[in-house]
């Protein structure tokens, strides 16, 4: 948001925009498709044609620069923790983390030599969704939670 | 005086088409993903506006709102025209783009040529934006996309001139009028086709969607780019398809006239045209696979260029004979 | 366009020559990797010179886990392994374990896991044809996919609770009986399948593009295949008919009628027609174990806890990926001593590098996806 | 595509292929295959063992120094065929003499049947390696040796697989614990070395 990003104080007009851009932004959530393990395969079913993220206007794109959403979907390997690290640094602003699943939640049940314990030990999380693999529905649950999440955050008030 | 009025007019024309065009380009990307939504057995969006009518605007200004990065690496001037490059020669083309018998902005006697000559120039924007990207994925999507369109640009040119003989003008007027009584499409059916796939091929659709195809090359050309510049890249694509419809519909489908037994005002007849070339679009990338690099040039210069060539002589050959 | 660690040696090499060869790296983040899979490729123009694959992004320890927990306990993380054909791959260890002692497993329990093997490999073949032909491009076939390998994942839904990771089998049978309402939905499914292999059929096996992308691309020979070790759709798609289900038969299979498809080429489309045609097959064996099969329990009578006595065994089945296989040492305690997953995955990608030079990038995209990996398998 | 469909014969599917797995005499399984190694290369198996007499479970020890010349004997004489590498894997046994086992699971197409080779090594003792015999042993290797830290001689690309290219230990040897960077337990690091 730049130059106007909490520049102001709380008054009408002022969260009436903040409404609207809370509205662009939970409207549009592009997510970075990044699937690692199993999460992924329900992450493509939550895209298929039964649960059909599109409704929400979540559409999965390639490229990290136009994802405003990374879903961290299966188990981060330390060899794996670079490329998250740099995918994740690659997005614009504003941007945001679903964690799926339990391994990327907490390393789930591989507590061992090579997974790292949970995604949170490198990048920022927002919303974790429990579950291995959690169901597309529970996926959906996440992103319904992170447009709360959205709803709630201020941009060019204070 | 006149000249101070005809200004305004054509200032008022303009600025009509550009912010109607524009709405109907973030539109049609709504209709894109509406009917393939619907080809695959989903709803598609839904949730933003009733159906999902307000997508187009959320996400135009989701984008709008979002970080700009230009890469550490690129090369910044470049990487910051590129996008501009390619937005406005698809803009620029509407400029002489008949709707109606009454509405357009400008009616020259090369139109057509004009229109060829403009569109092309986008793909310099292409190039641009793959080479300041400073990206493998890039360079090669842009790479891809400057043969691509280089060579289709050939056979599209080409396809156009059996309808400009028979019409004898480059006047897009007088092409739609020409065909007051038979549409080209009749009587040039071979130009059509190569017209139509090389239309496909300069607007980089499916199945000639190389330059940004999304499980080889991530993005193609517009990987490294974000927010308002990737949104201009995407609405070029549709601004594109958008010019090209149009020309299709003017050389081959009688513009805005239709039969005279069904009495509907010109512009609703441009727009059910244009409404069916760009459903047609749209149902082939749900459908087709994707062509290969060589096996695309293959298509165009073994198949579609002798094609082309020979319609060009036997239009000619008849034309001589008949008329 | 995520570089980790070194650029290995392929680039050290790129400026041998006097034209610069362009070292591409996808992955391990890219849309057609199929997961987590790097490949870097030493590009001339577009045509493939050299290629270097870097896996173990997914490696999740798995075997040491084995050596840690007991032999019931390991079977959940069979699951992970080939995520896309979970039960698949209990079967795999439920078997190999049962291989150390001489249970009696139940007609019944057989049956079942026969069926449940099948309609897992039907779930996972549809899993690579919708992946495979979005990485050609269709997106279509996608979306139908995903329709029928939903209904398959409510089949496993009905029967053991879990859509994904279900934790079918037992060791020495099954945990319960499966519901009368899943055999029914089973018999509904594979009465409306075979229409449906129609349509993506229709879409796809003579579709022009899709023949010119997939024909005489990335051929490999009965005997190249052999020595690289190649199992599953791959092999058979050069015409060696081989499938364990027939050469080691386990479970039911003994007692079902199926035909192994080979193809001649040994190209992509082969291995197409191939796995379309087991997808065929797949049906028919359900139809069968349902027709057969027989009442009782089952549930072998098995000891309070699994101690294999002292030994080692390899066994192995027919997964939709290859020949999936587990190596067990057991030193007679309740925790296996070594655990050693053959993965088909693994060793059919080390063929990826004599696939693809000479190809061009798109078919690389096309190759990995004929080849059928999966990560979690792959990597371990 | 039904012409691409080979029909297998109808006798084989109602039992397992009885050809092979027929117990005529009451010999260990694997003694024909015994023959076939002990004809050109007398003396090569040290020992011969088969679970439970299982005729899949033939295990055949060979010394280091002969497996190469043995395994490319199994893979081209007519009455054993091993084409297929199935699997190359090793296990650690820490106090054993020789406390790496490495595993050669072969299958042959033609015949139908399953051998294991066994190669019992030292610590930091090198294999020669397989991969000139079948391609497949490239990776498995590999593997091994990323995982155990078993070298090989002559491997044309010996690197690690599965972990970083700086992990250096090897995971699945028995001395490493199973939860935490291996590392740590043999340079743990101290508090003024983290700097804490």
């Amino acid at each position: 948001m730049g130059i106007v990003e909490g520049k102001f104080s709380d008054n009408f007009i002022t969260s009436k925009v903040d409404s609207l851009v809370a509205w662009a932004r939970k409207s549009a959530l592009w997510p970075m498709t990044f699937g690692l393990a199993c999460c992924a395969i329900e992450m493509m079913a939550s895209g298929a044609a039964r649960y059909d993220f599109d409704r929400f206007g979540v559409i999965f794109r390639a490229t990290p620069r136009q994802s405003d959403v990374i879903i961290v979907a299966g188990t981060v390997t330390h060899k794996m923790g670079d490329a998250i690290r740099k995918v994740y640094d690659q997005m614009p602003e504003p941007r945001w983390v679903i964690a799926m699943g339990n391994c990327a939640t907490c390393g789930g049940p591989y507590a061992n030599y090579a997974v790292m314990q949970g995604v949170d030990e490198i990048i920022p999380v927002d919303v974790y969704v429990p579950g291995c693999p959690p169901r597309p529905e529970s996926l959906m649950w996440g992103v319904m939670q992170l447009q709360k999440k959205i709803e709630q955050e201020k941009y060019i008030r204070r | 005086m006149d000249m101070a009025l005809e200004i305004a007019v054509a200032a008022i024309k303009i600025f009509i088409v550009l912010n109607v065009v524009q709405l109907v380009v973030a539109y049609t990307i709504y209709v894109e993903r509406k009917v393939i939504a619907h080809a695959q057995m989903r709803l598609g969006p839904m949730r933003v506006g009733w159906h999902g009518l307000l997508q187009p605007i959320a996400d135009g200004l989701k984008l709008f709102l979002k970080e700009d990065i230009i890469p550490d690496k690129a090369d910044r001037i470049v990487f910051v025209l590129a996008p501009v490059m390619v937005l406005v020669p698809a803009f620029v083309v509407y400029a002489v783009l008949p709707f109606s018998a009454t509405f357009y902005i400008t009616q020259i006697n090369i139109g057509l040529f004009f229109i060829l000559a403009i569109s092309s120039l986008g793909v310099f924007g292409i190039v641009m934006a793959g080479w300041a990207s400073n990206s493998k994925y890039s360079l090669l999507g842009a790479l891809r996309s400057a043969a691509q369109m280089l060579s289709y640009e050939i056979f599209l040119g080409f396809s156009v001139i059996g309808p400009l003989m028979l019409a004898g003008s480059m006047n897009l007027q007088e092409i739609v009028h020409a065909q007051s009584d038979v549409w080209f499409v009749f009587y040039q059916p071979i130009a059509f086709i190569v017209f139509f796939i090389a239309a496909m091929a300069e607007t980089n659709r499916a199945p000639f969607d190389l330059p940004e195809a999304e499980t080889e090359l991530v993005a193609g050309f517009h990987t490294e780019y974000s927010g308002m510049k990737f949104a201009f890249f995407f609405l070029a694509e549709y601004a594109n398809m958008f010019v090209v419809s149009t020309v299709g519909i003017v050389l081959f489908f009688g513009g805005w006239e239709g039969p005279d037994f069904i009495p509907l005002p010109g512009f609703v007849w441009y727009v059910l045209k244009l409404s069916v070339f760009m459903f047609v679009f749209i149902w082939l990338r749900a459908t087709l696979p994707r062509y290969r690099y060589d096996q695309l040039m293959r298509v165009g210069w073994k198949f579609m260029f002798p094609l082309v060539m020979l319609n060009i002589f036997l239009t000619g050959f008849l034309k001589y004979l008949f008329l | 366009m995520v570089g980790v660690a070194n650029v290995s040696r392929i680039e050290q090499q790129s400026t041998v020559h006097g034209t610069e060869e362009l070292v591409i790296n996808m992955g391990p983040q890219h849309p057609s990797t199929h997961g987590v899979l790097r490949v870097i490729l030493k590009l001339d123009g577009e045509t493939v010179n050299d290629l270097d694959c870097d896996i173990g992004y997914l490696h999740r320890g798995t075997e040491k886990i084995g050596e840690n927990i007991t032999y019931t306990m390991f079977i959940p993380y069979t699951d992970r392994l080939d995520y896309i054909a979970a039960p698949s791959n209990n079967l795999a260890w439920v078997t190999a374990v049962e291989k150390f002692f001489d249970w009696e497993i139940p007609m019944r329990a057989q049956y079942i896991r026969s069926m449940v093997g099948e309609l897992s490999r039907i779930a996972s073949h549809l899993l690579w044809l919708a992946t495979h032909a979005l990485d050609i491009g269709a997106m279509t076939v996608f979306l139908w996919c995903f329709r029928e390998r939903e209904m398959v994942l409510d089949l496993f839904e009905t029967a053991f609770g879990g859509r994904l990771t279900v934790n079918a089998f037992r060791l020495g049978g099954l945990h319960e009986d499966v519901p009368d309402k899943f055999l029914q939905l089973t018999q509904e499914f594979i009465d409306i399948f075979p229409s449906r292999i129609d349509d993506y059929e229709t879409l796809l096996t003579n579709n022009r593009i899709w023949l010119q992308r997939t024909r005489d691309v990335g051929i490999i020979s009965a005997e190249d295949a052999m020595d690289l070790g190649l199992t599953g759709p791959i092999i058979r798609g050069s015409g060696v008919s081989w499938d364990l289900r027939r050469a080691k038969p386990y479970a039911a299979y003994p007692y079902l009628d199926f035909v192994v498809p080979v193809g001649e080429n040994g190209d992509i489309y082969d291995r197409y027609l191939v796995r379309i045609e087991e997808l065929r097959q797949s049906t028919r064996i359900i139809q069968q174990c349902l027709e057969q099969l027989p009442g009782g329990p089952v549930t072998c009578k098995t000891p309070r806890t699994i101690k294999p006595p002292e030994g080692e065994i390899y066994h192995s089945i027919e997964n939709p990926k290859g020949e999936f296989g587990f190596y067990i040492v057991s030193d007679g305690t309740t925790t296996p001593y070594r655990v050693r997953i053959r993965p088909p995955s693994f060793i059919n990608l080390g063929g990826l590098k004599k696939l693809c030079v000479g190809q061009l990038v798109a078919d690389v995209v096309a190759i990995i996806g004929s080849i059928d990996i999966v990560l979690g398998e792959c990597d371990r | 595509m039904p012409d691409e469909v080979v029909e297998n014969s109808e006798e084989t599917n109602g039992a397992p292929d009885s050809g092979e797995t027929a117990e005529e005499v009451k010999t260990p399984p694997g003694e024909d295959l015994k023959e076939v190694v002990e004809s050109a290369f007398p003396g090569a198996v040290l020992e011969q063992s088969a679970y439970e007499d299982h005729e899949d479970e033939t295990t055949f020890v060979l010394g280091v120094d002969s497996l190469v010349a043995v395994a490319t004997h199994l893979r081209d004489h007519g009455d054993s065929l091993f084409k297929l590498l199935t699997d190359l894997t090793a296990a650690h046994y820490p106090e054993a003499e020789n406390p790496f086992e490495m595993l050669y699971h072969l299958y042959s197409i033609e015949h139908n049947r399953r051998l294991r080779l066994k190669v019992r090594i030292k610590e930091g003792q090198a294999v020669p390696t397989v991969s000139g015999i079948w391609t497949s042993a490239d990776w498995m290797e590999r593997e091994v040796y990323d995982l155990f830290g078993i070298e090989f001689e002559d491997h044309p690309d010996l690197r690690r697989i599965l972990l970083p290219d700086n992990w250096g230990s090897h995971p699945m040897r028995k001395d490493y614990p199973l939860e935490g960077r291996g590392e740590r337990i043999y340079t743990k690091p101290t508090r003024k070395e983290i700097g804490d």
